[in-house]
């Protein structure tokens, strides 16, 4: 695989999404070679910018070809001020745009049966994802959940795409009234899926991680960590994640993840140093010493 | 109403400016390197700009043992700059050295080690472990850390602890190799900690270490950092280098400057070498662009093109001289 | 992917949130003030923000004598930030008595008196002329300048300057005055200067002073400011200034600090409440924006009520409190 | 006279005019109470620039009524980031503006004969101080000067208006080949003018005076000094000028100026504090000191 390129994009398009922007970027030299699950990180506010520090975009669809020539689109929800300039762009505005970035999810190499798992915009990869596992032979089942309906992504895609779709909203305004893992269970259950790939918030990676253990599935989940960098070069996105070899590491979710295997992340335990990873101090570093960063 | 430019010797373009520099005794191809913590150990930046055009790559602080670093978050934006908590997460410099150093050696790199350390033993145990070590060109001394034996007390801010750890790493390192100190902002009187630094045998001064500084999330009403503090980097910091450099090199001229600290542009490396740099850190920028190094030379080529300069090296310093005094700069040897 | 909300307590609307606040005994209708020398004496500032509306109108360092200031260029653009080297020009204590003072009374703005002297002595005399003066709700002294008598070493930067200074002044006030020792980020221990300034008898500090930073023309390879340095303000600095702000609160709880150094909007205001600040100075950024006040002064209502807090003075030093241990913040009394 | 309002303009149009950009907003606010040679004070780079200070600029038409509302027009020359922003701008696109700031040309009570200079984008405030000095029944004559062709500005509009006109070039690509200054004395001979009104550098504006006074002509001069706040409150953008008492002041170029009497700024010493300026040091400050800021 081919590293991550640094590339100046022309806007192709931005388009509103429910509550959400579709950024349609040209990268030629990007497009080709992102995989489901790659990111991209996009400088933002221009050259007299305050903002330093890059935004990261889970790639929703990268088009080798086509009309435009090579295309990387992400789905960007308005946070604060880098997303809102972002979404104030105009088509043949020019964004730097670094990538593919990140580990992308891994296919399971025979056709079972699988579970894709999408909270908010984090079901921007999947739509490509299911492609790709439909491409092999991989029965895909897909759920989409958010806090209201206009803050589900690719409905339509995932219908179209899916073997089956269900749908949750914290407050019922559309699908059914609950959260992903409401449904989850059931779910594996019915379609004997052997693999759950999920993006979206922490807490419902942590839930999705364990309910598929649960009922022995392999997951792969997605995470989102602040990065500084996106690169690997900056350390600042670590999580507490166990090796094949029993320890636990504070490994980088830029280069190491942003994808991860479920069973491997040590969802309890993000946020924190646990006294067992290694090199992790006798005891917790002390706040406030100010020196040592 | 721009400014004037010195004249242009006929002829001079960008492709002949000379760029090499000399850090402490050390020739550098490029006054540009990449600054501690920045970028790693190299092999990540090394898919955005060749590492062996950098200057060197300046690696992370290293300790002895495997570290895990500090709880996250670890970071903040800031206007023009970041916060940095990291709690200097590494492998240890054993692992370092064999998979680290070895790999920027095979792949023609020069490397600065940085060195990190919670006692003047453990900074003077680094050193002598890295005695051993080939292929570095210079040890950059990170004593921007507490001292576990005086309350947490960092090396940086008291003339004598950062006295005593540059004196510690400065016997066991052997003679060819440069020992670089690197100086916290932070203090009162940074001239009397960078004459304590040079009186222990510093063979150079690195500059400047981030500021102390904090940003409190509004919405949970509680610091961002898990750390709490963290440091500030980035542009928003440069004019506090500027003057650091300044400073220094005002005081005592011949002591070699490495500077860093908010370098976005081929004229803020300029900037910082007027100022009296030999060489030149680039930190946080490459989060932005990782790139830079790249275009920053070619930046400094054309602005030095543009003013008639011939060698980078020629300018260090060049703002403290008395503009009636200044020798005109023109090209000499343009090779 | 919001961070979590404090609970709003129904009905909480912005025009209820009280943002009222004790600086060190003086009540103000509102925590936001403007800084000293960015401000003028408030006439000018009068013409974009009712400075009846402000805390406290905190003016320009005034000293005894008329005062032509340095050199220009006095001023630079750095990346969210700025430098000045205004070099305390001003009219000298008479005049901006005669002159200044008695407009801001007749205007009906409460009025911080900010003093600069070159010696301890200066300041006690400024002190002293103050004490007969009407209208003044509070003194900032101004100690970043340098002592006269001690080869030009900045007050703020040393301990037993900083209190002496303080010591007259504070002798030299009427006692319902209160003084507020303005502090420089520029030291090694900024709790150290902060105790000896209450020893001496600060009533309250202020935090913080600008930062000392330089910028080099790379076109002309000369320093940018005729005074070569200058100081570092803006957003830039903010990190820096939150970080003095909890520093001090956290080592000395009871000491009232006016917190600055950045301050764009209302959550920044916000910002160095949490961090231990009873009422925060708006500086560079009326710069930027001269109406400021007024929009930083409903950005902070905003904010408050979509989190639920009635009163802004409530959550001084906030967030130093333990998380399991905070009170919960409801409205009690919403007049 | 109103003093300054801040506005959020919009951007009307903006034009190129040779090397220069004609920016026009829509500020209705502000648009009545322009008089020639006030400036506005244009915020840049948006929400999140890490540009902090505003630019100055000249105003060179204010209308208060007309098609779309009153309207303000700069002339703008691209010198750093500040101003690339602002020629970048596109209609629709919104920009902070306070104005009208500083002391506009004080206009002749009696009907005679001037002259007006302008060095290149100088000559943006001419046309409009032109137009108001005809109408009071002035004669004008109006002096051109750039570097280049393309740096001259207002040619066409300063030849219908003016009763003569001269245009300079340094290097002779349009006009005469020379400077302002060496068409200037002849002129002011040959028109028996008894004010000079001037805009442009520095250096010009300083020989502008000199020659005005030679001829016992009165000058008005729009200096052009780094200014922080354009509003009075930070001492920037101060120079040497002479009061009516004889005392040598360093009053502040935004709101005691920009426009002064030639006869009254201390043009050799501007960037220095002479000696015997009020509230001057004894000896120079010294640098270095760093606390005294
Ligand atoms: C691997 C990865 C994939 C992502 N994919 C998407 C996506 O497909 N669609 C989408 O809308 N968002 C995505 N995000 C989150 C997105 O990066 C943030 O919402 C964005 O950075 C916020 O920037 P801002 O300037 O609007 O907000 P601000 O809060 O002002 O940002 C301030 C700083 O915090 C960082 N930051 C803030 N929130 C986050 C966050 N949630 N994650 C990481 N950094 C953050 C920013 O990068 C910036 O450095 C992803 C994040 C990661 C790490
Ligand atoms: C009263 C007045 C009227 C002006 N009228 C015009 C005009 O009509 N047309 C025009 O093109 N320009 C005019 N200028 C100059 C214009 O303000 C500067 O060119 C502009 O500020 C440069 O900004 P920048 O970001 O492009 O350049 P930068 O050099 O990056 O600016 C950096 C900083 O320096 C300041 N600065 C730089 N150059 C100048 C300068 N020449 N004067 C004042 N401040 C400067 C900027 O305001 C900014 O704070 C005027 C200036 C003043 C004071
Ligand atoms: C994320 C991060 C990690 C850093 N880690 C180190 C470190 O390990 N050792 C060190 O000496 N400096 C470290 N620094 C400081 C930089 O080397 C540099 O001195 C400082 O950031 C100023 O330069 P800049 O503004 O170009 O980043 C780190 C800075 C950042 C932003
Ligand atoms: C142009 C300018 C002039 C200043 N003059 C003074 C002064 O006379 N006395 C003083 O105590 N502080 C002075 N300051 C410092 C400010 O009061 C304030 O402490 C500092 O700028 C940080 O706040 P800010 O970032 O909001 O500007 C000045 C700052 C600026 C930018
Ligand atoms: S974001 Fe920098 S290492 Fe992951
Ligand atoms: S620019 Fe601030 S006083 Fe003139």
């Amino acid at each position: 695989m081919s590293g991550p390129v640094q590339a100046d994009a022309e806007v192709v398009a931005v388009r509103r999404a429910g509550a959400y922007h579709r950024l349609v970027l040209l990268a030629p030299a990007i497009a080709g070679s992102v995989r489901p699950g790659h990111f991209v990180a996009l400088a933002v506010g221009g050259p007299a910018s305050s903002m330093l520090l890059r935004r990261a975009f889970s790639v929703h669809r990268a088009e080798e070809r086509g009309r435009s020539g090579g295309t990387v689109e992400v789905v960007l929800a308005v946070h604060g001020p880098g997303t809102a300039w972002l979404a104030e762009r105009r088509p043949g505005d020019r964004v730097d745009v670094i990538g593919p970035l990140g580990k992308p999810f891994a296919l399971p190499r025979e056709p079972v049966a699988c579970v894709l798992v999408g909270g908010g915009y984090g079901a921007a990869p999947l739509a490509s994802l299911a492609e790709g596992l439909r491409a092999r032979g991989c029965a895909v089942h897909t759920v989409l959940g958010a806090a209201t309906a206009d803050r589900l992504f690719g409905v339509l895609e995932a219908k179209r795409i899916s073997d089956s779709l269900e749908v949750t909203t914290d407050d019922g305004s559309a699908g059914r009234n609950g959260i992903v893992s409401d449904v989850l269970p059931d779910l594996l259950t019915r379609t004997r899926s052997e693999v759950v790939y999920a993006c979206g918030p922490m807490g419902m990676l942590a839930e999705v991680a364990r309910i598929a253990a649960a009922h022995g599935a392999h997951s792969q989940c997605a995470v989102e960590e602040t990065m500084a960098c996106g690169i690997g070069v900056c350390m600042t996105c670590v999580l507490p994640v166990v090796g094949t070899d029993g320890v636990t590491r504070m490994v980088r979710a830029c280069v190491d993840g942003p994808v991860f295997r479920g069973d491997a992340v040590r969802w309890a335990d993000v946020g924190t140093v646990p006294t067992d990873a290694l090199g992790a101090p006798a005891e917790p570093l002390a706040p406030m010493t100010g020196g040592l960063r | 109403m721009t400014a004037a430019r010195t004249a242009t010797p006929a002829g001079l373009v960008p492709a002949d400016v000379d760029l090499t520099t000399t850090l402490a005794g050390v020739g550098l191809v490029s006054p540009i390197l990449t600054a501690s913590g920045c970028a790693a150990a190299g092999r990540e930046i090394d898919q955005f700009v060749d590492v062996r055009t950098l200057g060197a790559v300046v690696t992370k602080s290293i300790m002895l043992e495997p570290r895990s670093g500090r709880a996250t978050p670890r970071m903040a934006e800031t206007p023009s700059g970041m916060l940095n908590s990291i709690g200097l997460q590494g492998p240890g410099i054993e692992h370092f050295l064999k998979h680290d150093v070895s790999w920027l050696r095979r792949r023609g790199a020069r490397v600065v080690v940085s060195i990190a350390g919670g006692s003047v033993e453990e900074y003077a145990r680094l050193a002598q472990r890295l005695r051993g070590a080939e292929g570095i060109a210079a040890i950059e001394v990170n004593i921007s850390c507490p001292n576990v034996e005086d309350r947490g007390q960092v090396f940086a801010c008291n003339r004598s602890a950062a006295a005593a750890v540059v004196h510690a790493v400065r016997r066991a390192t052997a003679p060819g190799i440069p020992v670089l100190a690197k100086l916290s902002p932070d203090v009162t009187d940074l001239v009397d900690i960078a004459d304590g630094c040079v009186g222990a045998g510093a063979d150079g001064l690195a500059m400047i270490n981030t500021l102390l500084g904090m940003v409190i999330d509004t919405e949970r009403m509680r610091p961002v950092l898990a750390g709490i503090t963290g440091g500030l980097s980035g542009p928003a910091i440069r004019p506090v280098a500027v003057r650091c450099i300044w400073q220094v090199h005002r005081a005592m001229p011949e002591v070699p400057i490495l500077g860093m600290g908010g370098v976005r542009t081929g004229a803020d490396v300029l900037e910082m070498v007027l100022a009296g740099a030999s060489a030149v850190s680039i930190g946080t920028v490459l989060f932005n662009d990782p790139s830079a190094p790249t275009r920053i030379a070619a930046e400094l080529r054309t602005a030095l093109a543009a003013r008639g300069v011939a060698r980078l090296a020629d300018l260090v310093g060049y703002a403290h001289r008395d503009p009636d005094d200044r020798a005109v700069v023109v090209e000499e040897d343009p090779t």
